[in-house]
């Protein structure tokens, strides 16, 4: 038995349920483990600390082995709490605040975690594209959009670029009041690390008043919303994010991802080219890798789970190799894809893979 | 007999459970004017809000001209020909005088009629004109009382309902407004007034009503019931 | 006596269900739920002194709780953060000045110590205390100002206040729009809540059934008269203010505490209107109403998860047909109730056909892919909760308790406000005395004798 | 020393002049009656007196203090009580909670007194219950049987009316003002509530001030009678002189037909 | 302290705060160095952007709460509902022509019976000529046309009048005559419940609104070196806004159906007494409510290129705090109230770019300010009773 806390309805109900069909791909390919049927317990927190505690409780009640689950640290870490205490394991999807995987050894998580995006994306900003002034843009109210924000800044004053920060809060529609105020910073790129319900109208306003920098933002992107809600503004637009098949340095893991890919369209029917992106895999993985570590385990029992799953080395997932052993519940080696939209129009619109980059390369 | 202009059939009203009218009886000829009167609580606004319908009628029927309304909404009561002067005023307290005025005539679309009606009233109510321009509701209460009476009448009713339309209102006005009522009344509106003040409304009425509890216990000519010793004793205070 | 029985015996009872219910096996999710109930609770009781008691529509409760549930937080963080953190200030100086159990300790009261944890008491005592601080700052000018001007207002100290703690100039403290996290949640446990909810409760029914309660609802009925009638308006409508930002406070802590975490977006704008629908659905006004909307609301968003479920489409078209069919013979039988006629309304006739409209394309097309293809509804729960309240405000506009409160007389008693027809008749005797028959009967014996 | 008195009082609204230099004194346990034909200012005087308006100049004083700019809260509470013309009831409450309401202001325990139920409160408590139930019972079984728990809605006219000068007794005050006491009341009732008026005086010991427009009410019970008419005082007297004074008669009652 | 007192001394209050806010705003004009000339036109003209899209909603806003005296909570989901029937009717025509029938005879269907009763339609031949318009309308525009932003907005303004007189039937009427409190929390729960469908029927996620119109092209002028940028929707809707104004002010106080709304949120009872149609005014109020709210979703989601189901929530509560500034009841207050609502927040960003996250707390402050020292509001009515 296996619980999903997955923000289903709410702000990110779109990655929710992406999320959710690499789940449910996962567990057609591996119904069964140990002989018994793995039964999937759906759980929508509707985006909500409450509803994701709600879940989480839940789940203690039902006695689930472990729970995979929720996309965001915001969500994720309210979660955590319970389960750690109860002593069930959990299995973040895309999580990617630092904290989440500190808050014991029941948790873990599929994902990388910001400082390496903030890192490898000002790294690209300054480095690759040269820009000496950078202009970025924070959801100042989210912990992942601040997190992001503050590690881009760092490392790009570190690597010698002036910035400007201006921030906003969820659910900002007019961003003109801030694009006037750095018409005079004159910025070489613009940083965006929030999300798509703001980023859409951030591109089409930033645009219509004249900007044309190149704009970099992160995972949060990676979310069709983005150049179906804003069109042709979005052109051009670079953002990192989880690798797709592509991007995977590794041979091997490209291969399954790709037969992962053709399973995925086969099972979700109505699917749009764009709903497949690294959030699919991740949720396939989160639900393989715990697959695995039961039966690794040769048991239910829980605590065998988790140490099976701490113990975890190479498991060839389908994003990539996953190693928790000696980790704090972060994967040791991630893949971050850089990629590259390419929009006409809202309904035409490509996402270019730019390359990967490994994040044990950072470390 | 010539056919009742407005006619309650074993009419009953509840408010909850409480009933408020029990199987009333009533009927008014054209041309007439008819007194309800009653003691505190006996059910006479209940009456009257039956008939226009702000009050569901629980059981029995209404028949105005005819028609059984009591299904219908008020709004198609009144532009059947009813007009109401209402219980304790109730004028629009931000509107002013004027467009109180012009809503009593709402239903109307005779502008010339209008106006007319309109000099009419000033001439029974000179205070009105002087106060054309003030918001009704910071009217003193006699003068809200003719305010409500004047917008009445703009209406060219058939049929005029009063709730005691002489309350607060001074001596000499009391008379003249029961002089307005009867002039009215001799224009062919028929007229269909609870009052407390019995004894003039008597020796101006045709007919009276008496309630008690929500039921009629007296009825008949208004000279009559004037001089009904139980009725003297009962509403007029006299021993 | 016999009542003050029957409601010592309730609160027995209850706290004998509450114990077994935390002895046995798999009941985490129903006690979770009944914290939730007591939390909220706590906090639509306090928002119907308000909103309901004292009649003033305010929109700024999220503040209040807001501000419990950071004082509380900063008071019980606990030494060894799992986050990295800017300040302890206040969570250093907590932990070597409010330590109660410390000082119990030394003085050989380690049972008392042991039982309870007296410095979430002290912390929750202390965050009720802030919020009616504010509470006080934010009504004293406010309160002058009448309906809807007032409504807005509350509604922008309530947003002002939850927008604070992410200031630069505070952030250290607070670790701005991150919020902080980990804060010792066995202190927002069931015990608790239902403690300090059975105590809001006994306060709040006092402060209702006494001279100020009185005085609350005549400012809410007319503030004009109230005031004719020497009723002191800023001061009691200040006092009120402040008694209910006091235990939103407390509602506040509490919250923060079973969550572990309090950031200004937990306690958004959305707290405040699921407190409204709560109390209006109890009826507004009416503290066993508050509770009970409060139970229905979070019932409804636990255990209405079922409605969430996948299922086979057809029983999503009988569930409609059975909605609609219902909700035609429930608007005849009300109707009916009511003395209205026709008991039919051709409108609702609408109702009835759709039902079985609906009932027809099930069994015609029964084979039907589009029939049996499974089906999800996220959100159903809400729309659920919303035809209720639209149901209930439309079918009982006054809500489910109206005014009134619960008491062993609805119960056992006779209802006094409604008189009886003999009542009304001798009522009407007083008019009229002629019609008494008694007296009238007097009159006869007096004449024959 | 009277114990309400005037000093030429003005108010005006806007252009129009409602109260211009009226004077009046009232001694304690006096009946006055104020008359006049509608919009003289009668209404507004009451609410001059009690606060809810300010006038524009004069003096107000009641028991040899000044009074002007009180809030009506306070002004009350000096012991000044009245009705209102259009019913100022809480209309959802019950008779008897519309009864004890004016009473609070005399509570002299605190909320948490009161939450706490300490023995002073209680004690409070039922002596404004008592007090409740004696001023009710002035108007006898119409109010205290079953009305007593009807909330105020449900009450017709007429008895709406006697709550509220059973509330504005409550409130301690020496000095009721009596915004037409017996309107919507049929002549029997208006003798009853007459009698009542007078029973307010001999019995409760108040003072009393009234509007009304009854001028057999008015000529029972007034110990003197005062006429005002386009905001002025036009006469002042006892009832005989003043409904003979043909300025009266001309502005107020009109052609006598008796 | 006298009523005139009173108000002498506001209005002295308003002008000190007049003048402590233009000094304050000088001063960081000159502290923040940078602020060129072309910068302050360009926050203005943003300013004016932002600000006379919330006066739009407010109009609408204000129809429906100033007239019935009902917060109409519900407001913000049936501007949601006038964005996304645009939106349908743009992406999903031409459809097939069954598909177009079918829609037809249930929408043109429900708008005739809605109009009819809005308008007491009793000739036959007008009734059918109408009938006859929105039927072929209807039909032509869903299965002939590639609907652009025009013809899409003017549908969906029918069909969100439409939806808003429905929502009132449904859940407002029933509870003619309740208290005050019974009608807020019904709309409270219309818009859950308005919301909570938009996401079940649309999907939760948030649509792009991609419309080619004047009203989104980019144009731009150049002041000295630098140039200055705006979009047509700068010259649309003040101009859209000036006009309803104007219109809708003469509609209430002059004629007579206006009349008739303003006495019915005085005394619904005694308006039913002098023969309006209370039924029939109020659902009028929402009609012209709801299309002025579709009107306005249109725009706003033309200007911020995006819809989702709960899209109308922040703009309500802007609406609301928009009319309740300008004074509840005050059409022109409505819309002073949403400008000046839409120049803090482009102000507050620019003067103190570090708290651009808290332009709200500002809006809010000034909000309160303004109250406690006009309490009904800038242009509102006087509150005071007479007693
Ligand atoms: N809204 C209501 N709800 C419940 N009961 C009511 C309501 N209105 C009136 N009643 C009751 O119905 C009865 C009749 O009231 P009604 O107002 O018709 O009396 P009335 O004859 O007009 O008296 P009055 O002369 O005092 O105005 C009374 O017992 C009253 O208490
Ligand atoms: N708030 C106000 N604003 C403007 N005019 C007012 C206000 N209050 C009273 N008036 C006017 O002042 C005059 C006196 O009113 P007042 O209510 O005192 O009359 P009254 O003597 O009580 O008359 P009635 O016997 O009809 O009740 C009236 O003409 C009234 O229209
Ligand atoms: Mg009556
Ligand atoms: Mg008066």
């Amino acid at each position: 038995k296996i619980g999903i806390n997955l923000e289903l309805s709410g702000r990110f109900a779109a990655i929710g349920n992406q999320t959710l069909n690499g789940i449910k791909v996962a567990n057609l390919q591996t119904p069964e483990v140990l002989g018994q049927k793995v039964e999937l317990v759906i759980c929508d927190n509707e985006t909500t600390r409450e509803g994701s505690i709600a879940c989480a409780q839940r789940f203690v009640n039902e006695g689930v082995i472990g729970v995979l689950g929720a996309i965001s640290s915001s969500m994720s870490i309210p979660a955590a709490e319970v389960l750690q205490d109860a002593g069930i394991i959990m299995i973040s999807t895309s999580s990617t605040n630092p904290q989440t995987t500190q808050i014991g050894d029941f948790i873990f998580r599929m994902a990388y975690t910001d400082d390496f995006q903030g890192k490898l994306a000002a790294a690209y900003v300054v480095g690759d594209l040269g820009a000496k002034k950078v202009a970025v843009f924070r959801q100042i109210d989210d912990d992942y959009s601040y997190g992001l924000a503050g590690f881009f800044d760092q490392t790009a004053k570190k690597l010698g670029a002036k910035t400007l920060i201006q921030d906003f809060v969820a659910n900002t529609v007019d961003f003109t009041a801030q694009l006037n105020n750095i018409r005079s910073f004159k910025p070489d790129a613009i940083y965006y690390s929030g999300f798509c319900a703001e980023g859409a109208p951030f591109m089409k306003q930033l645009r219509e008043q004249g900007f044309a920098q190149q704009v970099v933002g992160a995972d949060a992107s990676d979310d069709p919303q983005c150049p179906e809600g804003a069109g042709a503004a979005f052109d051009g637009y670079i953002f990192t994010g989880f690798a797709t098949p592509n991007l995977i340095a590794d041979p091997a893991a490209k291969k399954r991802a790709e037969a992962f890919k053709q399973k995925y369209f086969e099972v979700i029917k109505n699917a749009k080219p764009g709903d497949f992106n690294g959030f699919v895999l991740a949720g396939a993985d989160s639900y393989n890798v715990l697959v695995a570590a039961i039966k690794a385990a040769g048991t239910t029992d829980v605590k065998a789970v988790r140490d099976a799953l701490g113990n975890m080395e190479h498991y060839p997932g389908v994003s990539g190799d996953i190693t928790y052993k000696g980790t704090d519940g972060t994967p040791k080696d991630r893949t971050i894809g850089f990629y590259k939209y390419e929009v006409k129009s809202a309904s035409d619109w490509k996402k270019i893979e730019l390359f990967g980059k490994s994040t044990a390369e950072v470390q | 007999m010539p056919e009742p202009l407005l006619e309650l059939k074993n009419v009953s009203a509840y408010y909850g459970p409480i009933r408020a009218l029990n199987q009333v009886d009533m009927v008014l000829y054209p041309g007439e004017m008819v007194c309800l009167l009653g003691g505190n609580a006996s059910g006479k606004s209940t009456t009257l809000k039956t008939i226009l319908g702000l009050v569901q009628v629980g059981e029995g029927e209404v028949y105005f001209r005819g028609e059984r309304i009591d299904p219908k909404p008020t709004s198609y009561r009144i532009e059947k020909g009813m007009a109401v002067v209402p219980e304790n005023r109730r004028v629009f307290p931000k509107m002013t005088v004027r467009e109180n005025l012009e809503m009593g005539a709402y239903l109307r679309n005779d502008a010339k009629g209008i106006k007319e009606d309109l000099d009419y009233v000033f001439s029974l109510f000179p205070r009105l004109e002087e106060r054309l321009g003030q918001m009704a509701g910071t009217m003193s209460g006699g003068e809200q009382q003719m305010l409500a009476m004047g917008r009445a009448l703009m209406s060219r009713p058939k049929l005029i309902l009063m709730d005691e339309p002489s309350m607060g209102l001074a001596p000499k006005l009391v008379e003249t407004i029961f002089k307005i009522i009867k002039t009215v009344n001799e224009r062919g509106i028929t007229v269909f007034v609870v009052e407390q003040n019995a004894n003039i409304a008597l020796s101006i009425a045709d007919r009276g009503y008496v309630l008690q509890t929500g039921e009629v216990v007296l009825e008949g000519p208004a000279q009559d019931l004037l001089h009904n010793e139980a009725m003297r004793r009962a509403y007029l205070g006299e021993v | 006596m016999r009542n003050t029985l029957l409601t010592l015996a309730t609160v027995g009872l209850a706290i004998l269900g509450l114990y077994l219910l935390t002895q046995a096996e798999g009941s985490s999710g129903l006690l979770s739920a009944l914290t939730l109930i007591f939390i909220w609770g706590i906090a639509a009781v306090s928002l119907n002194l308000i909103n309901g008691q004292l009649g003033i529509l305010s929109l700024g409760h999220h503040g209040f709780m807001l501000i419990g549930g950071y004082v509380t937080a900063l008071l019980m963080l606990p030494e060894k953060e799992r986050a990295p953190f800017r300040t302890r200030l206040l969570s250093d100086w907590a932990r070597n000045h409010l330590d109660l159990d410390k000082w119990l300790r030394g003085a050989g009261l380690d049972f008392i110590a042991n039982s309870i944890d007296l410095k979430f008491v002290v912390a929750l005592f202390l965050a009720g205390l802030a919020a009616a601080v504010v509470g006080v700052i934010v009504g004293a000018p406010s309160l002058r100002l009448k309906g809807d001007y007032l409504a807005i207002v509350t509604f922008g100290f309530g947003e002002i206040i939850r927008l604070l703690p992410n200031a630069p100039e505070v952030a250290a403290l607070t670790n701005g729009p991150l919020g902080i996290k980990g804060i010792p949640g066995d202190a927002g446990t069931v015990w608790w809540t239902f403690f300090a909810f059975l105590f809001v409760l006994w306060f709040l029914t006092r402060l209702k059934f006494s001279s100020y309660g009185r005085a609350f609802e005549g400012i809410r009925e007319d503030e004009i008269a109230a005031e004719a009638m020497g009723v002191n308006l800023a001061y009691h409508k200040v006092l009120a203010f402040t008694i209910s930002a006091f235990f939103a406070g407390v509602a506040g802590g509490l919250y923060a505490s079973y969550l572990q975490s309090v950031d200004t977006q937990t306690f958004n704008f959305f707290v405040t209107f699921f407190l409204l629908v709560a109390i209006s659905l109890g009826g507004l006004g009416s503290i066993t109403g508050a509770v009970l909307g409060t139970a229905i609301v979070v019932l409804v968003r636990i255990y209405g998860g079922f409605l969430e479920k996948p299922y086979p489409a057809y029983v999503g078209y009988l569930g409609g047909a059975v909605v609609m069919l219902s909700a035609f013979a429930f608007s005849a039988y009300i109707r009916k109730a009511r003395r209205l006629r026709p008991v039919v309304e051709t409108k609702h006739l609408i109702f009835g056909a759709l039902g079985v409209a609906l009932l027809l394309v099930t069994v015609l097309f029964r084979n039907e892919p589009w029939m049996t293809q499974t089906v999800q509804f996220f959100g159903l729960r809400k729309i659920l909760l919303a035809v209720i309240l639209i149901l209930i405000m439309i079918y009982r506009r006054e809500g489910i308790m109206g005014r009134a409160e619960f008491s062993w007389k609805l119960i056992f008693g006779p209802r006094e406000d409604i008189p009886t027809e003999e009542q009304r008749k001798q009522d009407a005797w007083l008019s009229n005395p002629d019609l008494n028959p008694d007296a009238a009967k007097k009159e006869d014996d007096d004449a024959s004798a | 020393m009277p114990l309400l008195e005037l000093r030429n009082l003005y108010k005006a609204f806007g252009g129009l002049q409602a109260i211009s230099n009226v004077s009046l004194t009232v001694n304690e346990g006096e009946i006055v009656s104020i008359i006049g034909p509608n919009g003289a200012g009668k209404s507004t005087l009451f609410n001059l007196i009690t606060g809810v308006y300010q006038p524009d100049r004069g003096d107000i004083i009641f028991e040899g203090e000044r009074i002007n700019g009180l809030t009506p809260d306070k002004v009350t509470r000096k012991g000044i009580a009245r009705t209102f013309q259009n019913l100022r009831l809480f209309t959802h409450l019950t008779v008897l909670e519309n009864v004890l309401i004016p009473q609070h202001h005399r509570l002299k325990s605190g909320w948490l007194a009161a939450v706490l139920r300490t023995p002073a409160y209680l004690k409070e408590e039922e002596e404004m219950r008592k007090m409740a139930l004696e001023k009710l019972s002035f108007f006898g079984p119409r109010l205290m049987s079953f009305r007593l728990h009807q909330p105020v809605y449900v009450l017709s006219y007429a008895n709406r009316r006697r709550t509220e000068m059973a509330r504005a007794m409550a409130t301690g005050a020496k000095l009721l003002l009596l915004d037409e006491p017996s309107a919507g009341m049929n002549p029997k009732e208006t003798k009853e509530i007459t009698q009542i008026i007078r029973r307010f005086r001999d019995e409760g010991g108040y003072t009393i001030v009234l509007v009304e427009h009854k001028m057999n009410l008015v000529g029972e019970i007034s110990d003197r009678v005062v006429v005002l008419d386009y905001g002025e005082k036009i006469a002042e007297g006892d009832y005989k002189d003043v409904v003979n004074d043909p300025k009266v008669i001309e502005a107020y009652l009109g052609r006598r037909e008796e | 302290m006298t009523a005139s007192k009173l108000a002498s001394r506001s209005t002295l209050f308003t002008l000190l705060a007049g003048l402590l806010l233009v000094v304050l705003i000088g001063w960081r004009i000159a502290m923040l160095g940078d602020y060129t000339f072309a910068r302050i036109v360009q926050d203005f003209l943003n300013a004016l952007t932002l600000g006379s899209l919330y006066a739009l909603i407010a109009l609408g806003y204000t129809m429906v709460y100033g007239i019935i005296r009902l917060i109409n909570f519900a407001h913000g989901e049936i501007f949601m509902l006038g964005s996304y029937f645009a939106f349908y009717a743009m992406t999903l025509t031409p459809m097939h022509w069954g598909l177009a029938l079918l829609i037809t005879v249930l929408l043109g269907g429900t708008v005739l019976l809605v109009l009819r009763s809005l308008f007491n339609l009793e000739e036959p031949k007008r009734t059918a000529a109408l009938a006859l318009l929105i039927f072929a309308g209807t039909f032509f525009l869903l299965a002939f046309r590639n609907m652009g932003w025009i013809e899409a907005l003017l549908l969906s303004m029918l069909a969100t009048g439409v939806a808003g007189v429905l929502l009132e039937a449904v859940a407002y009427r029933p509870l003619r005559g309740a208290p005050r409190e019974s009608m807020l929390i019904t709309a409270i729960a219309a818009s859950f419940f308005l919301q909570n469908m938009g996401q079940l029927l649309f999907g939760p996620r948030v649509q792009g609104f991609n419309a080619e119109t004047i009203l989104n092209r980019p144009l731009n002028f150049t002041i000295g070196e630098e140039t200055v940028y705006y979009t047509g929707i700068l010259i649309v809707v003040p101009t859209v806004t000036a006009v309803l104004l104007f219109v809708l002010n003469l509609f209430v106080s002059r004629t007579k159906l206006g009349k008739a709304m303003r006495a019915t949120a005085q005394d619904a009872e005694v308006a039913q007494m002098m023969g309006v149609n209370v039924n029939q005014v109020i659902a009028l109020t929402f009609f012209i409510g709801s299309i002025l709210a579709a009107a306005a979703g249109v725009m706003y989601a033309i200007r911020f290129g995006q819809i989702h189901p709960l899209m109308g929530l922040i703009p309500g509560i802007k609406a609301f705090t928009a009319a309740v500034i300008g004074g509840i009841g005050s059409l022109p207050g409505a819309v002073l109230g949403g400008l000046l609502l839409g120049f803090i927040e482009i102000y507050v960003v620019s003067l103190f770019p570090t708290l651009s996250a808290y332009k709200d707390v500002f809006a809010f402050v000034l909000l309160i300010l303004i109250l406690l020292f006009r309490p009904s509001g800038l242009v509102g009515e006087d509150l005071t009773e007479k007693v």
